[in-house]
């Protein structure tokens, strides 16, 4: 078992190369640290990051400054911003007993067919992203609306520090549709 | 420190941020995974008029610290920074940034050398020009990188010798981490305005870099100058007098800010510890971790992390070691033939010394092979219990290394 | 004392960087003065040896004037003047046995 | 065209320095100065100009002057050209990079090139003598077919890369080729690249006795008959515009070229070599002249509205 600083919680990001994994890795860490946690870290999958290709990220949350820089491989929380990646990306891979596991699906979290000690949160997140209008170049882009989702399964950060780290990123425009999205989810995700 | 800020960033833009917060006058950077992040930064800021600085879009890294050291020759402050085959790429101007005596500031983003191809983290390419002159400090973490940033251009500038900082690729180029951000006053009341030894002057002409003999050789005056030995061991002089420097430009640091790193080594739980387990970067911070899971097991065990690695501070390595049972030393990188580069400055500061520690090494995370915090402790324990064994030379223990001969 | 650890190599300029490179020379230019256009026109111009000589070893003048002390002899003002006022006289004269007296 | 009697008479070269005698360096150096007025820092690779400039403590050529590593003078360029810019100085002193023809073409080339496309600010000259010198002759990228030198012992086999075209390419804002023993030649394009803002280059003919096997007291006679055989042509393209000077312009008007043989058999690096190669020569002389003829003709033509 992987050796952790007392209350840390790892967050496993899967996505797709473009689809901002990585983003809402570092945005969620942000986040945390609006919510108070003093110690946060977000790192990307180590590497080249090539278009369409899965891709991972990480996020850590803990009371104290973070000294474990290595790869996270027992998650507290794994999301998964493309349901097509829970075949190839071997998203339940390690997940730390009485973790939970968010998926972006339009499917109930029942049929999903994930089994394991862990919760299963499904959410329509790029329904609320299109809700919300997050479109790009005619595709929905569900990055900062999953935040949402994160905020509302699992606790660890508010809404409103959510919605802050939004506004740090985006030009004020774009953080209204961003925030609009992840709002969206956060009310949509069951907690 | 009133306006003194938190964001949360990556090490490569905190390196950026101190290069601005250093105003620094010359940027000039050569693209290479995982540095670049750090000069597109800093090319925005200069793009935005946010960094007052001259940038040049250099061709390669060769480039790139030649313009620096030209820059610097007329009295610039300048910034560059690179990884792995970049700064292979650079090493004749490493020598002559040295040479020239140029308070060059370098970010190196550590990043394991090619071939095969990686660009993953290890500490190779930095160890491998260890012996260039050039003053070395590994990070820990991404305040760290800031800070000893902005320290360096004071050490630098002070002995006119060029400072590298280095800190691990990925591990921290791109992990986030809260870094605080000191406000721009403090930091200029910190470092004064550079004044170069270098003259260049139509009205006072002088010829920089010369052809320089090996025996001391008279001036048109008569009077007998240096050759090419004394001007090298003026340079050695000024690296062993870097080891006062760096200790007092951190605690000077830590009067402006309240933030100090150590100086020269820092120490974690080591007043005790009969077992010291020693790395330069973040390699020394996972190493914390490691020891604070084996003292929750009863083990005495603590960490003396390398900060500076040139020059090396080998008295004061001498005796935070004296007295102990066992120094463990974990490189990222490898003298080929012969064992990591840490492992033997730390046995050559510990030569001929009764009551030293057993030294022994371990090799890891080479080509960015992950290393957990428990992976170290493991090791520890390896250790520990061929120390018990009474085992005084060992061979260097590769941490994860799964061979497909030892499959077999 | 001055620190001198910062001393770096940084050269002054100074005439006779290599010594008295006249010394090199096997055969030194001398002045006809009386075949030169300068001289003859009593005006500063033609100046060809000035301005060909690679070691500024020639100043300007009516009657432009060789430094001696530093010219190497490499014979180009001799070769390239118009009037055939500078001639290239060998520094030693050589004979069988005995050394006859030159221009010195 | 300035005259010999108008060129400046202060002296930045001195006596006594280490070049070789009758080293066509210093002929094109001095006029490169006075054209500068002194006002100027020098950027100098290993090449026989270091040798020229002297050995610590003492410097044989009274203005700043920079060493650089051989790889890096462009680059080392425009990073004074920035320095200068950045502590407020530019307008102090013009910035000089002279490399010669083995730091320009060959190792150098790669900094030059960068340097040329991002319009660096300064003066690039080539001091072309064809090969090595310095280390003791070796085949540069710039060596003429049949010289032999000490990595050619029977004679290069390749014509010489042509740099001020590469260097044209590049859409420079000046770009001029001279001779070293035409020094007001060399002496009006320096002053004309002067007050030109950019990367202004400017490839250098200089003979070398030592390495090209000739008396030295010849220097200027073989330079010149490399300009009158069309080996060497005497031009400079200015915003795009091809124009002849001097020697070469008269040359193109007269049509009265000299034969290559009679450059050729005056040097003992080109000893004994055949009749068909010094043909070849002759006839690559013979096309590039053409070009030079038809580009100066074209721009002749353009500029009387032809």
């Amino acid at each position: 078992m992987a050796m952790r600083d007392d209350t840390m919680h790892e967050i496993r990001w899967h996505g797709r190369g473009g689809q901002g994994a990585v983003t809402a890795a570092k945005i969620l860490a942000d986040a945390a640290f609006g919510s108070g946690w003093r110690g946060v870290t977000s790192a990307p999958s180590f590497g080249a990051e090539r278009r369409g290709a899965p891709v991972t990220a990480s996020t850590r949350l803990a009371a104290e400054e973070i000294r474990v820089l290595s790869q996270v491989t027992e998650p507290d929380v794994v999301v998964v911003l493309d349901e097509s990646l829970l075949d190839v990306g071997k998203a339940t891979a390690g997940i730390k007993p009485g973790g939970v596991i968010i998926v972006n699906t339009t499917r109930p979290a029942a049929e999903l067919g994930l089994a394991g000690d862990f919760r299963v949160v499904a959410a329509d997140v790029t329904g609320a992203a299109l809700e919300a209008g997050v479109v790009v170049a005619g595709t929905p882009l569900v990055n900062t609306a999953i935040l949402g989702s994160v905020a509302a399964a699992t606790g660890l950060v508010t809404i409103e520090s959510v919605a802050a780290a939004i506004e740090h990123v985006f030009s004020a425009k774009l953080a209204e549709k961003n925030v609009a999205a992840a709002r969206l989810a956060f009310e949509c995700t069951s907690r | 420190m009133s306006h003194a800020k938190t964001r949360v960033m990556t090490g490569n833009e905190a390196a950026a941020h101190a290069a601005r917060l250093a105003r620094v006058q010359v940027v000039a950077a050569y693209p290479i995974t995982p540095q670049s992040p750090v000069v597109e930064t800093l090319s925005e800021w200069v793009e935005s008029g946010e960094l007052p600085a001259e940038f040049v879009t250099v061709e390669s890294e060769h480039s790139a610290l030649t313009v620096c050291i030209t820059a610097s020759t007329v009295g610039a402050r300048t910034f560059t920074a690179t990884s792995a085959n970049g700064l292979a790429y650079m090493t004749e101007q490493v020598w002559w940034a040295a040479g020239a005596r140029l308070p060059i500031v370098m970010g190196i983003a550590n990043r394991a050398m090619a071939a095969p191809w990686s660009v993953l983290n290890d500490q190779q390419d930095s160890m491998s020009v260890r012996d260039a002159g050039w003053v070395q400090l590994y990070c820990r973490n991404n305040q760290e990188i800031l800070d000893t940033l902005v320290q360096a251009y004071r050490i630098a500038e002070s002995l006119y010798v060029p400072v590298m900082v280095c800190y691990d690729g990925f591990l921290l180029s791109h992990t986030m981490m809260p870094v605080e951000l000191p406000d721009p006053d403090t930091v200029d009341a910190f470092l004064p305005p550079y004044h170069p030894l270098t003259v260049v002057d139509p009205d006072d002409p002088r010829n920089i870099g010369p052809v320089t003999l090996a025996d001391p050789r008279p001036d048109a005056e008569g009077v007998a100058r240096n050759g090419y030995m004394e001007f090298r061991a003026l340079h050695h002089r000024a690296l062993l007098g870097a080891l006062e420097t760096i200790e007092r430009v951190d605690a000077e640091y830590g009067a402006a800010t309240g933030r100090t790193w150590g100086g020269l080594l820092w120490e974690h739980r080591l007043d005790d510890a009969d077992v010291v387990l020693i790395a330069a970067g973040s390699l020394g911070t996972q190493l914390t971790v490691a020891a604070d899971e084996l003292r929750d097991e009863g083990m005495n065990v603590g960490v003396l992390g390398i900060r500076s690695y040139r020059p090396f501070p080998a008295v004061a390595a001498r005796d935070a070691l004296d007295g102990r049972s066992l120094a463990l030393v974990f490189d990222k990188a490898l003298s080929y033939g012969h064992e990591g580069p840490i492992c033997s400055d730390i046995r050559s500061a510990l030569q001929s010394r009764t009551g030293a520690p057993v030294v022994y090494g371990a090799i890891c995370g080479l080509g960015g092979r992950d290393v957990s915090p428990a992976d170290l402790a493991d090791a520890t324990r390896r250790a520990v219990a061929d120390r018990a064994a009474g085992i005084v030379d060992r061979e260097p223990d590769w941490i994860n290394l799964h061979l497909e001969e030892d499959a077999r | 004392m001055r620190d001198r650890s910062h001393d770096i190599s940084m050269s002054r300029p100074a005439a006779g960087e290599a010594g008295r490179t006249g010394d090199w020379r096997n055969a030194r230019p001398v002045m006809v003065a009386e075949r030169c256009l300068a001289v003859r026109q009593g005006t500063v111009t033609c100046q060809i040896c000035w301005v060909y000589c690679p070691d500024a070893c020639i100043a300007q003048g009516v009657g432009p004037v060789i430094d001696l002390e530093h010219c190497k002899g490499c014979g180009i003002c001799a070769e390239m003047c118009p009037a055939s006022a500078i001639q290239m006289r060998p520094e030693s004269v050589h004979g069988v046995c005995a050394v006859e007296e030159g221009e010195r | 065209m300035t005259r010999i009697t108008e060129l400046p008479t202060d002296e930045v070269v001195l006596p006594g320095n280490r070049a070789c005698a009758g080293c066509g360096i210093g002929i094109g150096l001095r006029a490169v100065t006075k054209a500068l007025e002194g006002r100027l820092v020098l950027v100098n690779p290993a090449s026989c100009l270091t040798v020229l400039g002297g050995m610590f403590p003492t410097s044989s050529v009274a203005v700043p002057w920079v060493n650089v590593a051989f790889p890096s003078t462009a680059a080392a360029a425009a990073g004074l050209a920035a320095g200068l810019r950045a502590t407020g100085r530019a307008d102090e002193m013009t910035v000089l990079a002279m490399a010669g023809d083995g730091g320009t073409s060959d190792i150098g080339i790669q900094a030059l090139s960068g340097a040329a496309e991002r319009n660096d600010d300064f003066i690039y000259v080539c001091y072309d003598n064809e090969a090595y010198m310095n280390t003791g002759t070796q085949r540069s990228g710039l060596t003429p077919r049949g010289a032999r030198t000490t990595t050619t012992w029977t004679g290069k086999r390749e014509n010489p890369k042509d740099v001020p075209r590469i260097m044209e390419a590049h859409g420079i804002p000046y770009l001029a080729s001279t001779s070293a023993v035409f020094p007001t030649d060399v002496y009006d394009k320096v002053v004309k690249a002067r007050s030109i803002e950019g990367l202004r280059y400017i490839h250098m003919s200089t003979p070398c006795p030592s390495g090209w096997q000739f008396d030295p007291k010849d220097t200027v006679t073989i330079g010149q008959l490399a300009v009158e055989t069309g080996l060497v042509a005497l031009y400079e393209v200015e915003d795009g515009a091809f124009r002849l000077t001097g020697r070469s312009a008269s040359l193109a008007r007269s049509g009265k070229r000299k034969p290559v043989a009679d450059y050729i058999r005056m040097q003992g690096r080109f000893k004994g070599m055949a009749e068909e190669d010094i043909a070849a020569v002759q006839a690559w002389v013979d096309q590039r002249w053409a070009g030079y003829i038809a580009r100066h003709e074209a721009s002749a033509g353009e500029s009387t509205g032809a």
